[in-house]
């Protein structure tokens, strides 16, 4: 054999044995290999998780939820689907709660300032000690005679929390609990209880209405209980064996939920309130109002002409005619009013006008339109009435009249204008116990922190309001340890209570706030034929309660009556507009400052999930923004991203520029939410707050701050500003990326089109 | 023992003559020079080209390596991408195409070490000088009594040096 | 080259390579020492930390580095491919020059190797784009444009380093007779014995054939391979079937201007003005001519393709890179350098100017490396959805490292200088011609 | 040898191949009704939560290094006062010849037998190739080791890797949900259905615009959504074969652009 052949031999040898393997592997059964490479996470041997039902207390709606807890840790929040409000569903601040429990800025522990007052100089002590102290200083305070100075200030607290405080305040002689948040809608509930006689705000039946007129209520995101109405928004749009309802907003700038309206209507704003009773006029003087009180309303509506609207309004005639004559001629059709009516110096009126409306086209009480809840299990014990508002909190403060003052959960001098000084009043209180969990604004002046447990951390309840038209009761469970240290508020109180004596200790209960809890559903169980009905015995009512999350009578809504008459709302309707400070000639735009979807009062700027989530409209993160039409901006000489002042007659701020369409040209609008000064490393100074600029107008009926009554000027700083948008370009370019299909164009029609 | 002779020369035809005559007369002749005097040497020897059945054979198994390596494997994990089919018909022919000729290169260069007898650090007969400006003229297999006869006819062909060459 | 004689030859390759000054070392030095501290250190800490601190982003997922690596081997067309051409058509003006080419090929496509690792986000585990056996079932998608990259690329380079080597066995084995010390039994094994018989050789120009015939479709198709990178996706200014053809032109083009750029510095340096002499710039100035031409009418083409096409996302993807871009004036300088600057050569004059040379061969250069920048960085900005455009602007890390790969490739090149015959001694005798005993006979 | 070709054959069945051989087990498909979807982006935070996607910080945000595997795109048209803003939630589309898996050359991304595409972290080498050729955007890159604050890591779900450094990601259909849902209905002997499982984004989504389920499954909600006369997938014209469908908005939009007549631009 010749030497190349035998290299030729060994070469086909090679190949052969390459073959050989090959197939040898090829035969061999999948997965008899080691540890391969080739796991898709589907491998991946899931853990096994327990669910416990609760309620998110991120904003007053109250969404049931379940927590998803493996290895003792919370990991994912998500809608109950078996409760009523959330229907399993969650909107992105509920899902961020978890970020909020987690967060590595909570106070870990009770606090005692060191410093002086704001510098954020706080020691660490002990609960005993902490305990102590302001029992102490409680006791001090009665024993000073002076009882009626204790003050307390919280958000809206919730089912039994809400009663224990009440009864420790009462007990201890003082009447000033302030309940404060800047959304809590205590215009629409006043102006419902005035127009309506209602007491709990109206479920707003969206979900089976045919016409949807909002008046700027931004339910998408942030307006009332977002995540229930905007699952019955889904149902109006293509919800089965249905027409597909219409939807118009009025609002000056096009906001998530204008974005999804059919029409997008821009009143001038201040105007929206004219623009509602114009409508109500032409629906009464149309002769579709038939009730007997038709020519009052015909006198009561006299003055808003549609000339007149058109006019203050800045909107075609043949436009609001048109949305007149389908708001009436669609059955049902339903209008809501959000912020944009109510943030002016006469909200109210906006709201009632809103109410007018509804009543003369028919739409109260009625499925698919404004359909009354009852009361809450609490009927009688605790009246919804729109108490005292932070303004006078302040007003005392100002005045030295606050001896001492418990704070929980809310942030003045955050939500506050600037104007109003707010830390600067409360520096006037001897002596601040603040329960938050969060070093913000307004906690820093405390002088001693005893931080609560985060809701899922503890026992409590809520009773939804709004609710969707029956009682909704959901129960609050631990479904964690505590992550830091922090104790229960409710125990907290009972054992100031009890440690001052007195008449506060016998209105305290006994045992742990878990017991009270427990005891006070018995009491409900008790007296409430419903709940009784459910269940034979209160231990079984109790562990089905747990396990479901709450207590409801699903769709026992009871027809009940509304109406809304001349005489009632008659001191509030006028033609006066709302009132704007500044010259417009000096400041020639308006400022809409609007709750941010995932911030909403500024509460999740310390979430990171939400900081970096895109805001809905323009996809900024990480930061505040001022919206403007570009044709002002070409005016004032400002393009896209550039860092301006915005100044109003009580201050100025500065922000980058977004240029967007969708905003009235003679408005600018800026979201509520970043700007803190503290509140957690994700949140500090990161953007601007609006409301530093706002005038301290209040709508003297609710001692709301009006958020949109100022008038600014934009003044050019030649900077560019920190903008950073997640969106390069919103132009489809023709891409087809977003396909559309006219009305009609399908089985699913607006119903007005069959008139 | 044969004593081989290496002529150096100066010129190339002058050096092919002497090769064609000694040749001629029955020697082994070899050439040593700077240069590839390609087919000028065509008077003296005519070799046939064995690479061309390296590079073939080169070729041809980089053709099999390419598919079954391609093939093979792609059986091996049945795993479907890109709606492609599991043996997709063009990246086989790209790879393939690729492995020919890389196969072909070295066999080319295993066929070139082959029957040049590279690399080989035994001992040989060499003169630095056939490296710069000479051309070699090796004469083997003289009869002891020819060696003289040779180094003349070498230097009558106008070789420069003629030196009795060992292998070194 | 009439007046050198064989001697002469190797006297003044081997002077190239054992004569060295002081200006060697300084120059080595610094391209070693900046090849480190620019490439070398902020690799480590690109690997250290994570691609982030790149100015990749999330449209434009291939930057700088990808066209770092499509220029090197665009480079790295001029010296196999021209060498294997030009041997095949036995063009005679080849010989001085093509064994620095060669090495041109072989440097930059480690340069660009090199690339591929930087590029990638788990460098570590580069070893998994091999096919190889492994009881993880690791196994490479052959489906893939990278894949065939990888083989491709490494075909090349094997082949590459084969057919330099092949091609200098003579030339190792002059250099081993005239060396002492340690270089001698360097060059002794390298050499594999080499006598210089007429079998050596024989069998020396009938492989040398076959690896040029091997070559020339091999070189070719990496480059079309290359291109495929890019012209397999979808992506709108990178889904082009001219690209094929586009980026072997381009190669040829910027490897031949690399060439004239090295051979000017080269002559200088090394003082063998008398082998690279004004007649091989004339003729490789020739070839550029030709190159820019044919680069010209395919960019024409690219562009006027894609304007007739007139979908938005072509339309787009042109305006950016012609006026949007960040920096899109590089375009126009493209243009300048590519297309205008080499017309210069239409006159021989120009073409045997020296200065005219170097400015036109380095622009065109650095006109090549902005297309393949531009290719890659301004059509990812630009897909399909308009939400997720971003302008992808280079961070200085990536722009050092980039710097940097210049200096690599320099420090490789005088290193080459140094332990390489870096000019052809026999071929360079061929070219001489025979010495006949009537003087000398030329092929 | 014929005995060898058999095993080949049947190792070939074994592994159903979406499209081309035999039918395989499951289609996932998601419907997306742009008429429900108010872009509220409860989506997005609820696929953070739920797939461990890290927080990148405004500086990476500026240089669009953002996680969300999941995105809600919004394209306005119009000068005021006649402005129309669309959103579309965008994710991975799942392609049944996706653009991305021929890329890649270490098989990190490829086709399941259930027709998605699925990413294995643990083989990614990071060559970029997949996020490249992916037509929709929708690939993200670990250009950094993420870190979370302590104690946010508590948060981190146990079911889904965090990746490391130099990987590259993109949404799952929440295959870890899938996971459960398929050991659940196998350990009671059946198949999948509806209601067995949803993936993280659907099941935030308080308007109910998605829906996701089984294809093959002719009574699964998705398949009657698909016969929608307003169906329509993203850049169809690519012919990548999502496995995402779109329901088109309806909006009285001048332009028309679902009736075919596309605008004109550029």
């Amino acid at each position: 054999m010749k030497r190349r052949d035998f290299l030729k031999f060994i070469g086909a040898g090679g190949v052969g044995t390459g073959l050989g393997i090959l197939f040898g592997q090829a035969i061999k059964p999948p997965g008899s290999k080691l540890i391969p490479y080739l796991i898709p996470p589907e491998d991946v041997i899931p853990g096994i998780a327990n669910w416990y039902a609760s309620a998110c207390t991120q904003c007053a709606a109250g969404c049931g939820i379940l927590v998803k807890i493996m290895d003792g840790r919370a990991k994912k929040v998500e809608g109950n689907p078996l409760h009523p409000i959330s229907g399993g569903k969650l909107c992105v601040r509920g899902q961020a709660g978890l970020q909020s429990l987690y967060n590595p800025d909570r106070i870990p522990g009770p606090l005692r300032r060191k410093g002086a007052r704001g510098t954020n100089s706080f020691e660490p002590i002990s609960w005993e000690e902490a305990l102590s102290e302001v029992t102490a200083k409680l006791k001090e305070l009665s024993d000073k005679g002076e009882n009626d100075k204790l003050y307390l200030l919280t958000s809206a607290l919730s089912g039994h929390l809400g009663r224990l405080t009440d009864d420790f305040m009462a007990g201890y002689g003082s009447t000033n609990t302030i309940n404060h948040d800047l959304f809590d809608y205590r215009n629409l509930r006043y102006a419902n209880s005035a127009a309506m006689r209602l007491d709990a705000i109206p479920h707003y039946d969206i979900e089976n209405t045919q016409y949807l007129l909002s008046f700027g209520a931004d339910f998408a995101s942030t307006w009332l209980s977002p995540v229930n109405l905007s699952r019955g928004y889904g149902e109006m749009r293509q919800g089965e064996y249905r027409e597909r309802g219409k939807f118009v907003q009025v609002e000056p700038r096009i906001s998530l939920t204008a974005a999804n309206a059919d029409e997008w209507v821009p009143a001038k704003p201040g105007s929206e309130a004219i623009l509602a009773l114009a409508i109500a006029k032409l629906i009464v003087d149309s002769g579709h109002y038939t009730g007997a009180d038709a020519s009052a309303w015909k006198a009561l509506l006299a003055p808003f002409g549609l000339t007149y609207a058109a006019e203050a309004t800045d909107l075609d005639k043949k436009k609001i005619r048109h949305i007149a004559t389908e708001f009436m001629n669609t059955r049902p059709s339903l209008a809501i009013g959000g912020e944009s009516i109510s943030a002016y110096s006469n909200g109210v009126s906006g709201l009632v006008a809103v109410n007018i409306l509804n009543h003369v086209a028919g739409n109260l009480g009625i499925k698919g339109g404004v359909r009354a809840n009852d009361r809450d299990l609490f009927a009688g014990t605790r009246a919804k009435k729109v108490g005292p508002g932070i303004d006078a909190l302040i007003r005392a403060a100002e005045a030295k009249e606050v001896g001492m003052l418990l704070h929980y959960n809310n942030n003045p001098a955050f939500t506050t204008p600037g104007t109003v000084k707010a830390a600067e009043a409360l520096k006037n209180v001897p002596y601040i116990v603040s329960f938050s969990s969060f070093m913000d604004e307004t906690t820093v002046l405390s002088d001693i922190i005893l931080p609560a447990n985060m809701s899922y951390e503890d026992w409590g309840d809520h009773f939804a309001d709004p609710a969707p038209g029956y009682q909704v009761a959901t129960l609050m469970q631990p479904v964690i340890s505590p992550v830091y240290k922090t104790r229960s508020l409710g125990d907290t109180i009972m054992e100031l209570g009890r440690g001052v004596g007195g008449a506060v200790a016998e209105k305290m209960p006994g045992g742990t706030f878990a017991d009270h809890i427990k005891e006070s559903w018995s009491k409900l169980y008790s007296q409430n034929k419903g709940m009784s009905a459910s269940a034979l015995t209160f231990e079984r009512f109790w562990r089905d309660t747990l396990a479901t999350g709450g207590w409801w009578p699903e769709g026992a809504y009871k027809e009940q009556k509304l109406s809304v008459t001349p005489k009632r709302v008659a001191r509030h309707v006028s033609k006066e507009p709302a009132k704007f400070d500044g010259a417009a000639t000096q400041y020639p735009l308006h400022l809409i400052s609007y709750a941010q979807a995932g911030h909403l009062d500024g509460r999740g700027a310390n979430i990171p999930w939400l900081q970096e989530l895109p805001d809905p409209v323009t996809s900024v993160v990480w930061g505040s923004w001022v919206e403007i039409n570009p044709k002002t901006a070409a005016r004032l000489g400002v393009k896209m991203g550039d860092m301006v002042e915005i100044e109003s007659p009580h201050g100025k701020i500065q922000s980058p520029v977004f240029l967007y369409q969708g905003i009235r040209p003679d408005t600018v609008a800026m979201p509520i939410g970043q700007g803190h000064t503290l509140y957690g490393r994700y949140a500090e100074k990161r953007g601007a707050n609006p409301i530093e600029i706002l005038p301290s107008t209040v709508d003297k009926r609710t001692g709301v701050y009006a958020l949109n009554s100022t008038r600014v000027r934009i003044l050019k700083t030649g900077r560019p500003g920190d903008l950073v948008k997640m969106d390069v370009s919103t132009d489809e370019l023709g891409r087809n990326i977003v396909q559309t299909i006219a009305p009609g164009a399908t089985g699913k029609v607006p119903p007005s089109s069959h008139h | 023992m044969n004593q081989p002779v290496l002529g150096l020369f100066p010129h190339v035809d002058s050096m092919v003559e002497a090769a064609v005559g000694l040749k001629d007369t029955g020697y082994t002749v070899t050439v040593f020079s700077p240069i590839p005097l390609g087919d000028a040497l065509d008077p003296i020897v005519v070799r046939k080209n064995y690479i061309r059945y390296f590079a073939l054979f080169g070729a041809f198994i980089g053709l099999f390596f390419g598919i079954i390596l391609t093939l093979g494997t792609a059986a091996l994990y049945v795993l479907p991408r890109g709606g492609l089919p599991i043996w997709p018909i063009t990246p086989t022919l790209l790879l393939t195409y690729e492995s020919i000729i890389l196969f072909g290169v070295i066999w080319t260069l295993i066929g070139f070490f082959i029957v040049a007898r590279k690399p080989n650090f035994g001992k040989q007969i060499y003169d630095p000088k056939v490296a710069i400006d000479s051309f070699g003229l090796l004469v083997e297999d003289i009869r002891e009594d020819k060696i003289e006869e040779v180094e003349q006819l070498l230097k009558s062909f106008g070789a420069d040096e003629v030196n009795r060459v060992e292998k070194s | 080259m009439d007046n050198i004689s064989y001697k002469e030859v190797n006297e003044d390759v081997v002077r190239t390579m054992t004569k060295t000054g002081w200006k060697y070392w300084v120059a080595l030095i610094l391209c070693a020492g900046l090849a480190v501290a620019l490439w070398g250190v902020p690799w480590g800490y690109q690997i250290y930390v994570g691609q982030g601190v790149t100015g990749l982003n999330t449209p434009t997922f291939w930057g700088i580095y990808l066209a770092n690596f499509v220029f090197w081997i665009g480079i790295s067309h001029s010296g196999t491919l021209l060498s294997a051409i030009l041997f095949i058509t036995a063009t005679p003006w080849r010989r001085s020059i093509y064994r620095s080419a060669e090495a041109i090929t072989f440097f930059s496509v480690l340069t660009a190797a090199i690339f591929i690792f930087v590029h990638m986000g788990r460098p570590w585990n580069f070893y998994w784009t091999m096919p190889y056996f492994t009881t993880r079932q690791l196994w490479v998608n052959f489906t893939s444009p990278i894949m065939f990259d990888v083989f491709a690329i490494s075909t090349y380079m094997t082949s590459s380093v084969i057919f330099l080597y092949f091609g200098s066995i003579p030339d190792l084995a002059a250099v081993r007779d005239r060396v002492t010390g340690w270089r001698k039994p360097v060059y002794t094994y390298l050499s594999l014995g080499w006598r210089g018989t007429d079998a050596e050789w024989h069998w020396l120009s009938k492989s040398y054939t076959f690896f040029a015939v091997f070559i020339i479709p091999l070189a070719v198709s990496v480059h079309s391979i290359v291109s495929w990178d890019f012209a397999l996706s979808m992506v709108p200014g990178l889904n082009k079937t001219i690209f094929a053809p586009y980026f072997v032109v381009g190669a040829i083009f910027s490897g031949t201007a690399a060439i004239v750029t090295l051979m000017v510095c080269f002559r200088k340096a090394m003082k063998v003005e008398k082998y690279i002499t004004l007649m091989h710039f004339d003729k490789l100035c020739m070839l550029l001519l030709v190159m820019s031409l044919l680069w010209s009418y395919i960019n024409v083409v690219e562009v006027f393709s894609g304007w007739f096409a007139n979908t938005s996302a072509e339309n787009e993807t042109l305006r950016y890179r012609m006026f949007l871009a960040p920096h899109s004036y590089m375009f126009w300088l493209m243009i300048l350098t590519n297309s205008i600057l080499p017309l210069l050569f239409i006159f021989r004059r120009l073409r045997t100017s020296i200065f005219v040379c170097v400015v036109v061969s380095i622009g065109i250069n650095v006109g090549m490396w902005i297309e393949r920048y531009l290719i890659v960085a301004t059509s990812l900005p630009r897909k399909f959805l308009p939400n997720m455009w971003h302008d992808y602007i280079p961070s200085l890390l990536e722009i050092s490292v980039t710097v940097g790969s210049f200096f690599f490739f320099a420090m490789l090149f005088l290193i080459f200088v140094k332990v390489w015959p870096s000019i052809s001694i026999y071929e360079v005798k061929e070219d001489i011609g025979f010495p006949m005993r009537k003087g000398f006979k030329r092929h | 040898m014929s005995g060898i070709l058999t095993r080949i054959k049947d190792k070939l069945k074994s592994y159903r191949v979406p499209g081309y051989r035999t039918k395989f087990d499951y289609k996932w498909t998601m419907v997306v009704d742009l008429d429900r979807c108010s872009g509220c982006e409860a989506c997005v935070v609820a696929c953070y939560a739920e797939n461990n996607l890290p927080v990148v910080g405004k500086r990476d945000c500026d240089v669009s290094r953002r996680f969300s595997w999941i995105r809600i795109e919004r394209y306005v048209e119009g000068e005021y006062p006649d402005v129309k803003v669309k959103f579309i939630p965008i994710m991975c589309q799942h392609c049944d010849t996706a653009p991305c898996e021929i890329g890649c050359p270490v098989y990190a991304t490829y086709h399941n037998q259930d027709g998605l595409n699925v990413q294995v972290y643990n083989r990614c080498v990071g060559t970029f190739t997949c996020a490249t050729y992916c037509t929709y955007d929708v690939r993200r890159f670990n250009w950094f080791t993420y870190k979370w604050d302590a104690p946010l890591e508590q948060q981190l779900n146990p079911d889904v890797t965090v990746r490391e450094m130099g990987v590259m990601e993109k949404c799952t259909f929440c295959i870890q949900r899938i996971r459960v849902a398929k050991d659940t209905a196998k350990d009671e002997g059946r198949k999948v259905t509806d209601g067995d499982m949803q993936t993280a984004c659907m099941q935030s989504c308080p308007t109910d615009a998605i829906t996701f389920g089984d294809m093959n499954d002719p009574n699964s909600k998705v398949s009657k959504l698909a016969k929608s006369p307003r169906r329509y997938r993203l850049l169809e014209e690519l012919d990548t074969d999502p496995s995402v469908i779109y329901l088109k908005r309806v909006m009285d939009d001048k332009k028309g652009s679902g009736n075919g007549h596309g605008s004109s631009h550029g």
